[in-house]
């Protein structure tokens, strides 16, 4: 076993089986985001697209310990998410092109990306809003007496708006089955997170609030998927909330649109070679995986992408009428707006 | 029937529709403790802290905790306690609650009913008194509902209760006492207008506190031998366009008054589309008698300068007779 | 004479407003990168990061902090980012900006600017696009300004920036590239609209983006034979009513065109307005063009269906000039 | 010296004439609130009055640290302040009345107490809206050069609400002269505030975003006399902000209306033991102050308070006009509205 220290913490005890999975979801996920980006480069998708290369040992920790029934809330950074949640890519490439068999029927796109039917309530274009709207879905599980736990994922900028302190105080205070996870990458935008943010940090203010917090190495997957294991079981036993503090790196732009003019590019080589993804490749290599099984994990999620956005591409718009569709119960938005 | 007061008629139906519907919980600041008008008084007994919960001042999570409720197969009744306190709770508001159902394509509904205790309630003062109806009205997804009776507050509190959309309801603060008879056990719709007056002459439409003076003016221009028709809008969105319209057709004239700023007030919109769509009907100019564009002031004086009242509703529609 | 664009000019004005005024200086999220819109480029290096500011992900406490820094002598310019992002700040900017100044008996004054980018632009989705301008008319205090045109942008957010009242200073997001030729130094006054083509038949009024397609629909309909006056009216609180009613006394007909939701929109206001002054004036009735009251969808062909256009514009004047 | 715990803690080194001072000031908010609530009684205050009878140490203890240029900004509960911070009590009268004369001239009434002539920048109706409205007065102070100090002092249910995080924070980002005291009177309203605020309570939470924060009984004058002290003068030098928890209890109703339902008879009077004007005027009596001293400073508070309200039913209302004055330099309310 190798010591280096780029490698997963817990590489002692492999399941292997588990972790070829989230190897294999890692590669999805990251080739999701490669063909959002190409479809935002080939001006299919002309709203914000926020792509989560590098930060997709988040979202397979956390989703990997959800159930289909748990609930997920997630940020404007929401595809990973979404997918590991169980979410349909097609359906989500379709939403993210705004055509009709979109999870919304591209009404919503990739900021509000949404599959009720996994449990994810909703990527959020409104920072930390989520924070509170888990706080509530975890409140409604808790009064209908339901095993069932909320977890929202948020950025380290969300820990300097108001929801997130009403939020976590809340879930505490009512003793609710939520897991708070920050996505800790270091950078709001085009602003370095420290530089606005006072204190020791987010998982120092949870515990202030009552949350028991930890810190975890976000692209460490391993170490990751116990943490959130351990802190869902506890959780789902009745203990109240608990809050996670995921360290990671945003591989590319802030959107794909951000030329990243305002991180050395030093910085950004050496986080590559912290990749969630190469990391688990190399513990799994270490373990005995073959190579070529790890790269037909990247081939096939490539592969499969591919066809999802070449689908997507070829979907039709949504009718027209849709517009007015799902705005309300009562009321005709078709005639009581003219 | 049975007489209550405007509050009690409100915790009845709340009363009613929790013992219905086991998904109904009401969460705000001081509930446990009746409410900070009494209007919950007797339910914590009954309901228990779960389901007439306390709150944090949190007005922020008490929204967007009863948007996430609402997603996850509950039915939150939201106190906020004043209308005003409601702006620390915007976003989850209109961003949130409002736009869920839309964004995520018919995913979700959003069903919660946002309790906004809204008007002057004598010196107040400017973060106390404010009637922001009007806003929610132009925010696509919302329903808005200004009861300003016991028996309205009833049955549309319940019909709230029972929608699936997010409903703005807002009960007007200086009417908790106001006792009247409720003679229905059932919901009253929402986008129904209700006549309290029939009449030929002039329509007065308002909503909230203001119908009270509407009806007093009323009162005093049949005294002088007019004849007027009186309507309580209740729902402000959708509100009751064809029936308006029916009677402004038969009267010729129209009076929107409301107790809420009259510059960018819902009366405009009333105003705006009855003076359109009733182009060649109308016998005169509809008019709008709303607050001028200041804040509410603390001094009982300062108050009463920029109150709507039965005078000044009488005096305009005399005014629009002549013409 | 210098041709700029729309976010150029806003930049000029600053700048040349934080020469001219050391208590002036800007706060809000990524400044000191530019912004997100590019509109502060360069100020940074000019002014330092105390006089560019950037903040954390507050934007209630960039509000706050704001309104704190104007009653102790600063001129704060408050970057909003994008107007849906404002509803994480509204107690600060109703209850607090627009009052203080009123509810201390005119002890203080509040001259913040708070800069709210509005509009759909392009796929944007519900929580990115939203046009709220109506909403400030509602609330006494504030003074409302949503420019159309480099030269506007320019003279105007150097008065909004004098101003010595809260000033919700709204720029379309889809204008930042609008090229255009700014012709003055100077302040231009709030409060007053722009003519942009004089004419007999009809009155075109609009503000923002819009203001673009009414000035389409005015080229079509003078190719049509038709003599069209477009008003920008620029200001929407305190709005230009003298200039709007000269107008619509000389053509007999209006039609107020945005992109805001229509219902509850400020073409309310003034269609209500004019409606009733000039009652005996219209030749036909006020006619307001806006979005329908549905959240702004992601899809373009979606979005486009809530558009307000020069076609629709340009149809509705044709059929009330036939009136 | 008495070991008595209820005694003040420094009384060790006491500077008589500054706690005389401090006994008399006590007393004459203590008189202020007494006329305001027989004002309420009289049906001469028609809006909520929120009394600080109790709670005269925390205003006594931090407004005699701030000069008058210093900056205040309070809460509904701040007509004590606003008296310490050194305003005229004949105008806070009349405004509480709602007469011309008054310090807003009957616009603000008592729950916008605020007089901009001695950095009172106002009592606040919404609850924590004083904090990051405190932080940009700092704000402005730090930009302008000035050694001024920008204090807000809010009750502990403020702690739940967003601006005590994105204040705080923001306070400290900047590393602003200001100081946030928390008076902490154990409820928010009807409601114990314990049961609704998880975790270790507001210093804790402070310190978790970067204040040096201490607690303090707010009862005991001289303790926290010092602790203020020290606190303003580490923040005059530039040492960034700082945080007060000062522990207390409001000794009557939360509004002159409020029939006090929800706290033991036992507790209420258990309370009234460690009243802070009781407890300085031990102190002082211990260190040899004459009793007929300390009676006449209560004496001479009260005959002040009954002539300040004495002059405020005689005064006249404000000229209708006012109504309309004061909205903004543009645009006229009188004709623009209608
Ligand atoms: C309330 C609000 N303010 C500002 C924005 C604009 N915005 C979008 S993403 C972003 C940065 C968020 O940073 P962080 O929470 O760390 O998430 P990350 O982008 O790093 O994943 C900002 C400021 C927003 N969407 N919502
Ligand atoms: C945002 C907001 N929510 C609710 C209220 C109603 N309210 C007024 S005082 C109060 C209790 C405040 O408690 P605390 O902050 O502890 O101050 P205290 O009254 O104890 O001095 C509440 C809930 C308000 N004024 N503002
Ligand atoms: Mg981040
Ligand atoms: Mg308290």
């Amino acid at each position: 076993m190798t010591a280096d220290p780029r490698a997963p913490a817990a590489a002692r005890n492999l399941d292997l089986d588990r972790l070829l999975a989230h190897h294999k979801l890692m590669w999805r996920i990251r080739a999701f985001e490669e063909a959002a980006l190409r479809a935002n480069t080939e001006k299919l998708v002309l709203g914000a697209i926020h792509p989560s290369i590098g930060q997709e040992g988040i979202a397979v920790g956390v989703c990997s310990n959800l159930r289909t029934d748990d609930i997920l809330a997630s940020t404007h950074r929401g595809h990973g998410h979404t997918l590991a949640k169980g979410a349909n890519p097609t359906a989500m490439m379709r939403e993210l092109l705004g055509r009709e068999g979109g999870t919304s029927h591209g009404k919503g796109g990739s900021m509000h990306i949404a599959d009720f039917s996994v449990g994810m309530l909703g990527a959020n274009g409104v920072v930390a809003a989520n924070i509170h709207i888990t706080a509530g879905a975890a409140h409604a599980i808790k009064l209908r007496g339901e095993d069932r736990v909320a977890c929202s994922i948020f950025g380290d900028g969300a820990i300097n708006r108001g929801p997130f302190l009403e939020g976590l105080n809340w879930a505490k205070v009512f003793e609710l089955p939520a897991l708070f996870v920050c996505e800790d990458n270091g950078y709001a935008s085009t602003t370095r997170t420290a530089d606005m943010t006072a204190g020791k940090g987010p998982a120092a203010r949870a515990e202030a609030i009552g949350l028991p917090a930890m810190e975890v190495d976000g692209n460490d997957v391993v170490a990751l998927d116990e943490a959130v294991r351990d802190a869902v079981a506890a959780i789902r036993a009745g203990g109240g909330p608990r809050f996670i503090n995921a360290k990671t790196y945003r591989l590319t732009g802030h959107t794909a649109a951000d030329p990243d003019g305002y991180r050395a590019r030093d910085d950004v080589a050496a986080a590559w070679k912290r990749c969630p993804i190469t990391r688990l490749a190399q513990a799994l290599a270490d373990a005995g995986v073959r190579g070529d099984q790890l790269a037909a994990h990247e081939r096939d999620a490539i592969e499969e992408m591919d066809a999802v956005y070449d689908d997507a591409k070829a979907a039709p718009w949504p009718p027209l009428d849709r517009a007015f569709a799902d705005v309300q119960d009562i009321g005709d938005p078709r005639k009581d707006a003219y | 029937m049975v007489t209550m007061t405007y509050g009690e008629a409100a915790k009845n139906a709340l009363h009613e529709e929790m013992q219905r519907d086991p998904t109904v919980w009401a969460l705000g600041e001081d509930l446990r403790r009746g409410g900070v008008f009494g209007q919950y008084k007797g339910l914590p007994e009954l309901y228990g802290p779960d389901r007439i919960s306390d709150a944090p001042i949190s007005e922020a999570a008490i929204m967007g905790v009863a948007v996430g409720a609402a997603l996850s197969g509950t039915r939150p009744v939201v106190e906020m306690r004043f209308a005003d306190f409601a702006l620390c709770a915007v976003d989850e508001l209109v961003n949130q609650a409002a736009k869920a159902r839309y964004m995520f394509g018919g995913q979700a509904k959003v069903p919660i009913v946002v309790r906004e205790p809204m008007g002057m309630w004598r010196s107040s003062a400017a973060q106390h008194s404010q009637s922001l109806e009007s806003w929610y009205t132009h925010i696509p997804g919302l329903v808005v509902v200004c009861p300003s009776s016991p028996v309205d507050n009833y049955g549309l509190l319940k019909s709230a209760i029972r929608c699936d959309d997010p409903v703005v309801y807002m009960e007007h603060k200086n009417l908790w006492a106001l006792e009247g008879e409720v003679d229905n056990n059932d919901p009253l719709p929402l986008g129904r207008c209700r006549f309290l007056r029939k009449g030929e002459d002039i329509t007065l439409v308002s909503w909230s506190a203001t119908v009270h003076e509407a009806m007093a003016a009323a009162e005093t221009l049949t005294g002088e031998g007019a004849s007027v028709e009186v309507i309580d809008l209740r729902t402000l969105w959708p509100w009751d366009k064809e029936r308006v319209f029916d009677s402004v057709k038969k009267t010729g004239r129209l009076i929107v008054a409301h107790e809420s700023v009259q510059a960018g007030g819902f009366g405009a919109e009333i105003a705006a589309t009855v003076s359109d769509v009733l182009f060649g009907d109308l016998k005169a100019p509809v008019k709008r008698l709303g607050a001028p564009r200041v804040p509410i002031a603390y001094a009982p004086p300062l108050e009463d300068t920029v109150r709507v009242t039965a005078v000044m509703i009488a005096e305009c529609a005399r005014a629009l007779m002549k013409e």
